[in-house]
């Protein structure tokens, strides 16, 4: 019987080992016989370095390990792994975390900046710790750079080079070419059209606050737009859903007159603010078409749900429209009920097309070269995933 | 003009009509056509259903104004239903200065409806404004941006916000949203934070993230009424978004039949009368 | 001077904030954390700017006797109750009063929830009456391209709603109406769509590099 | 007739007033336009002071001082909240015209700091995060998956040369802008038959708001 003892321990090791109980070893009386023999595996390649967070106190330090060997399957099942700090590299230290099993990684947060710590971590199996592994000495600092947002600088980089070598070319009166654009050159002739049946033109400049570079892209084309109206003598009318937007409308317009010489014709009340509520406003927009008949509407800038419910009553009022936005789910609707329409880049390239100053040009030309680094990245990447390089998903991955 | 081409004239008041009644028809006559649950609806669910009762809150951003009340109240009502039956906790804010009375009106509905109890099992943040700054104050310090719940009640004070500082004590957040505001939330809370963020969008606004749930930036999501019917049917709690979906079917099927209509009389007029109405398709 | 300084200030604004985003110190980020608070109240302080310009075309049109005065009328007086009942001196939020209070139950939550609520709601859903004639009049097969409009938008049509599903009930997984909705939304529109909006990047972001330098500044209106 | 009852009443009364627009331009929409207008001018105002204008600027610059004590808003002092509040005020500049250019400067702070704040993020959610979602393994062809990830790459790549503007739409360019624009096309029928459930989404909510909630006939 006694010979007994020592096979049936060593085959119920053996079974568990192969067929790991649900819960925890701890709940398995006849593990007990092994527990006291032997303590679990100890934690690899443990490493500790600064913690790089976007809003950097200095006062973090990320761990990293590979699980011990008992964690999850095996007699020896860890039941938590234990996280000790200290300033000298032979002390126990402090406990500062214990942590569920399978986890391999920790942040210990509340180190003071600039101090050496180093730390040991345990397996912990309820009755018996792991040999510890250390790691350090590692300090806590206060960054300068966000590392993990190395590519986006590069990038970002590459790309204000581009553009500001372009801007320079076009202000040394190098000829940058541009293709046409469909439905740039309708714009000046929706005007003209409205000039022929004495009708007013209806410029929206979406429903975006100034910050949205929708809006002032919007601005820079209606500049252009009110320096024709200016000189056919046709009303403008600008409705706005923002205040600020408004204002800077106002100048915009008033500037635009007074370069076409007719300061006079600027009448402060056709730039007006309806509502900051989006249906409000398309409601008083629609009011608007019903009622002073615009004979061309450009609606040109941020838009939402609003821009067909603008679309359809132009439309009924038979006026001739041109459209454009960035807002990629609202460009379906444009292209449909429209006469023309801008497509998301196509509204940025319109302020530099339409007010044919070279220096503006330069931008659009610096993301055109961008667009074909961008799709050499696309293509090298399909090429190495196909080759079996698994990194470039990484290098591109931020933070 | 033969008669065809008289009919691609039509004037759209006619059609106004028919869409009038459609939509009425089954309202009254309803039909019960079968719901089918799709995946980022069922993302969405499991991701609320796997957070721990009457532990770290689920955030609720209800940032919808009124004019998209009919597609994502019925989303909020749902998941906060889903939410206080599984007896999860809520936090609710809003980042829509109009979405104030909405969230506010949504949150306490469900909660009388469950009996459950304010700062012990929900909260109301309320509004604050500068959409980013929120977001990405929220990753640092709740506190810092939401000092107070809505009513003037400091968060310190609030027994269920004890420990809640930052993305790292929320297990999930679920903006709803007619808007970017979606963006902004992946932009400035999951990238920089690693937040885990579910959306409720507009039908039309869902086409915008379908390559945020390629990508992972987004947990689940819920597009349209369509979205919260799945989510009503997951929940076995049928409401506003079940009742609709009928008439979603007729209108769908009325609107096809007038383009087949509509193109039948183009190719058939279009031999004496070239027609010129409509926008041109191409770009 | 009137001209360099905005310029100077857009500069060193945009600049920080883009500097911030690379630079985790904590102070860095403080500073950009306070800077776009700033941005936000110099938002909410302008909406009276608006308001100013609103009160000022409608007393116009009231003065003057314009046609349509009546509404106008109806506007700024509707406005101005709205305030008088959120706004009313000594009002604080929370469960108090009918007036001076926004909370819910007060008139102030009643008039948005009965008018402003459905007001909006109402106009919004125009649409489903709008998207109906667009769809009427501009989905012909009269090119290629609007024939591939066509054709993806009436599958996605029946491939959202219960009959749609219906009507493929029987059929493999590979051909029925939501597996091709569910399909052409994740890889043509995608595609598409993540390639509009790569290039959008582009242009905001070239459009924003200009705005810093100084390059783009009509938005700031004339030289005077 | 309680509060309620003349609340629904008075929404429904206004919701018909709006769809009569759908029939012509009339007296009833034109009093419904007008009031949806002021009715949110008077709620952003209130909302906008409540919950920013009183909480950042005044309450700390004026009523907490009244007190003695210097309060901590977000880490700042209250003299902090001063600067912003003075940067809301000089937008009223332009109404003089002598300091008019002064209002600038506020416009120079938002502007410029968001543009700023725009590009990085800009750079990394939509192009860096989208060309790795976009470069896809396109070798396994014999499986569904490789078909459908060339599919992706190339509808990406043609569209974005769509929008390449400098050079003209020939050749390898041409062929491949015009695959770009099917791609477009297929996405924005799609987009568009998508959108048709929300906006039929809503106006299935105003008719249950009208037969459900007023009228109380289903």
């Amino acid at each position: 019987m006694r010979a007994l003892l020592p096979a049936l321990s060593l085959s119920v090791s053996v079974l568990l080992a192969l067929f790991p109980p649900a819960g925890r070893a701890a709940d398995a009386p006849l593990s007990e016989v092994v527990r006291e023999t032997a303590a679990p595996a100890a934690v690899t390649g443990l490493q500790a370095r600064d913690y790089l967070d976007n809003n950097d106190r200095g006062d973090k330090i990320e761990l990293s390990w590979c699980l011990s060997a008992d964690d999850g399957a095996g007699a020896l099942s860890v039941l938590e792994y234990r996280v000790w700090r200290s300033q000298a590299p032979d002390e126990q230290g402090e406990l500062v975390a214990t942590l569920e099993p399978g986890t391999a990684a920790h942040v210990d947060t509340g180190v003071t900046p600039g101090v050496a710590y180093y730390y040991r971590v345990e397996a912990f199996d309820g009755a018996l710790s792991s040999p510890a592994a250390t790691a350090g000495p590692a300090v806590g600092r206060i960054n300068l750079f966000q590392t993990s947002r190395l590519p986006v600088l590069v990038l970002s980089l590459a790309f204000f080079a581009m553009v500001i070598w372009f801007t320079r070319l076009a202000a040394r009166g190098t000829n940058l070419f541009v293709r046409r654009i469909p439905g740039l050159n309708a714009v000046e002739e929706a005007v003209g059209r409205a000039t022929e049946m004495g009708r007013p033109v209806l410029y929206v400049p979406g429903i975006g606050e100034i910050d949205d570079i929708q809006t002032i892209a919007s601005l820079t084309i209606l500049s252009h737009v009110a320096k024709i109206a200016a000189e056919y003598e046709t009303p403008l009318i600008v409705p706005t859903a923002r205040s600020v937007v408004m204002s800077a409308a106002e100048e915009v317009v008033k500037e635009a007159y007074a370069e076409a010489g007719h300061p006079d014709n600027y009448n402060p009340d056709n730039i007006r603010y309806l509502s900051d509520a989006q249906f409000a406003f398309a409601g008083a927009v629609s009011g608007i078409m019903m009622r002073e008949r615009p004979a061309a509407n450009l609606y040109l800038g941020a838009f939402w749900a609003e821009s067909l419910l603008f679309a359809e009553t132009g439309f009924e009022t038979k006026a001739i429209q041109v459209a454009g936005t960035a807002n990629v789910s609202q460009l379906p609707f444009f292209v449909t009920a429209c006469d023309y329409t801008l497509l998301g880049e196509e509204l940025y390239a319109a302020s530099a097309y339409l007010s044919r100053e070279p220096k503006l040009l330069g931008g659009l030309k610096g993301s055109d070269w961008m667009k074909v680094i961008t799709i050499c990245i696309i293509v090298a990447g399909v090429v190495l995933t196909a080759l079996g390089v698994p990194q470039f998903g990484r290098w591109f991955f931020t933070q | 003009m033969n008669r065809l081409g008289k009919f691609l004239q039509i004037d759209r008041r006619w059609i106004f009509l028919a869409i009038l009644i459609a939509v009425l028809a089954p309202f009254i006559w309803p039909m019960g056509l079968p719901i089918v649950i799709t995946k980022p609806v069922q993302d969405l669910y499991n991701a609320v259903d796997a957070i721990p009762p009457n532990g770290e809150p689920l955030f609720i951003s209800i940032d919808y104004s009124p004019s998209t009340v009919p597609e994502l109240d019925p989303m909020a009502l749902a998941i906060l239903r889903h939410a206080f039956s599984k007896d999860i906790r809520v936090a609710v804010l809003t980042l829509d200065p109009a979405g104030y009375g909405l969230a506010e009106r949504a949150l306490e509905a469900v909660a009388a409806e469950f009996g459950k109890e304010r700062h012990k099992d929900y909260v109301f943040l309320g509004f604050q404004p500068g959409i980013s700054a929120v977001v990405l104050g929220m990753g640092i310090n709740i506190r810092n941006v939401f000092p107070e719940d809505a009513y003037g009640t400091p968060l310190s004070e609030i027994p269920m916000m004890e420990g809640i500082r930052n993305y790292d004590q929320i297990p999930l957040l679920i903006t709803l949203s007619g808007t970017a505001v979606v963006e902004a939330w992946v932009i400035y809370a999951h990238q920089p934070y690693d937040a885990q963020i579910g959306a409720g969008v507009t039908a039309v606004m869902a086409t915008d993230y379908y390559p945020f749930l390629d990508t992972g930036q987004l947990v689940g999501m819920l597009g349209g009424m369509r979205g919260a019917a799945e989510y009503e049917t997951l929940i076995d709690r049928h409401d506003a978004g079940v009742r609709g979906m009928d008439s979603q079917s007729v209108i769908h099927i009325l609107i096809i039949v007038l383009i087949v209509v509509g193109n039948i009389a183009y190719f058939g007029s279009r031999k004496r009368a070239p027609e010129t109405a409509g926008g041109d398709a191409a770009a | 001077m009137r001209r360099e300084i905005p310029l100077a200030i857009t500069f060193l604004a945009g600049m920080f904030m883009l500097v911030d985003f690379f630079v985790p110190h904590h102070r860095v980020s403080a500073a950009g954390e306070e800077l776009k608070q700033w941005g936000t109240i110099v938002i909410a302080a302008s909406i009276l700017l608006g308001i100013g310009n609103l009160i000022r075309v409608h007393s116009k049109k009231i003065a003057r006797r314009q046609s349509g005065w009546g509404f106008s009328l109806v506007c700024l007086s509707v406005m101005a109750v709205m305030l008088w009942f959120g706004m009313w001196p000594g009002a604080k939020l929370g469960p108090n009063p009918l007036v001076g209070s926004i909370a819910q139950g007060s008139y102030f939550n009643w008039m948005y929830l009965n008018m402003d609520v459905p007001l909006q709601g109402t106009m919004f859903s125009l649409l489903a009456f709008f998207i109906a004639s667009a769809a009427y009049r501009a989905f012909r097969l009269r090119s290629p391209e609007a024939s591939l409009l066509l054709i993806s938008a009436i599958v996605v049509m029946l491939g959202r709603v219960p009959l749609g599903q219906l009507l493929t009930k029987g059929l493999p997984e590979k051909a029925t109406l939501p597996w091709l909705t569910e399909a052409i939304m994740t890889y043509p529109n995608m595609a598409a769509f993540r390639g509009i909006l790569m290039g959008a990047a582009l242009g905001v972001m070239a459009m924003g590099l200009r705005i810093i330098l100084g390059i783009e500044r009509s938005y700031l209106g004339g030289e005077k | 007739m309680n509060m309620t009852l003349i609340g629904t009443t008075l929404a429904a009364l206004l919701t018909i007033a709006v769809y009569s627009f759908l029939y012509k331009d009339n007296p009833f929409y034109k009093f419904a336009e007008h009031l949806v207008v002021g009715v949110s001018a008077g709620y952003y105002l209130v909302i906008y002071y409540y919950n920013f204008i009183d909480p950042t600027v005044v309450s700390p610059v004026f009523r907490l001082r009244i007190g003695g004590d210097a309060i901590l808003l977000g880490g700042v002092d209250w003299w902090m909240a001063l600067i912003p509040g003075l940067l809301g005020l000089i937008l009223y500049a332009r109404f003089f015209p002598k300091i008019g250019w002064v209002s600038r400067w506020a416009l120079g702070i938002y502007v410029g700091g968001y543009s700023g704040l725009g590009i990085a993020p800009v750079m990394q959610a939509r192009v860096l995060d989208q060309i790795r979602g976009g470069a896809l393994p396109v070798h396994a062809l014999h499986t569904g998956q490789g078909w459908t990830n060339l599919l992706l790459v190339v509808g990406l790549l043609g569209t974005l040369t769509y929008f390449f503007f400098s050079l003209k739409h020939k050749g390898v360019l041409g062929g491949l802008a015009r695959i770009g624009i099917v791609f477009i096309m297929v996405g924005f029928g799609a987009s568009f038959g998508y959108t048709v459930m929300s906006r039929v989404s809503l106006l299935i909510g105003r008719m249950n708001f009208l037969l459900h909630d007023w009228l109380r006939i289903v």
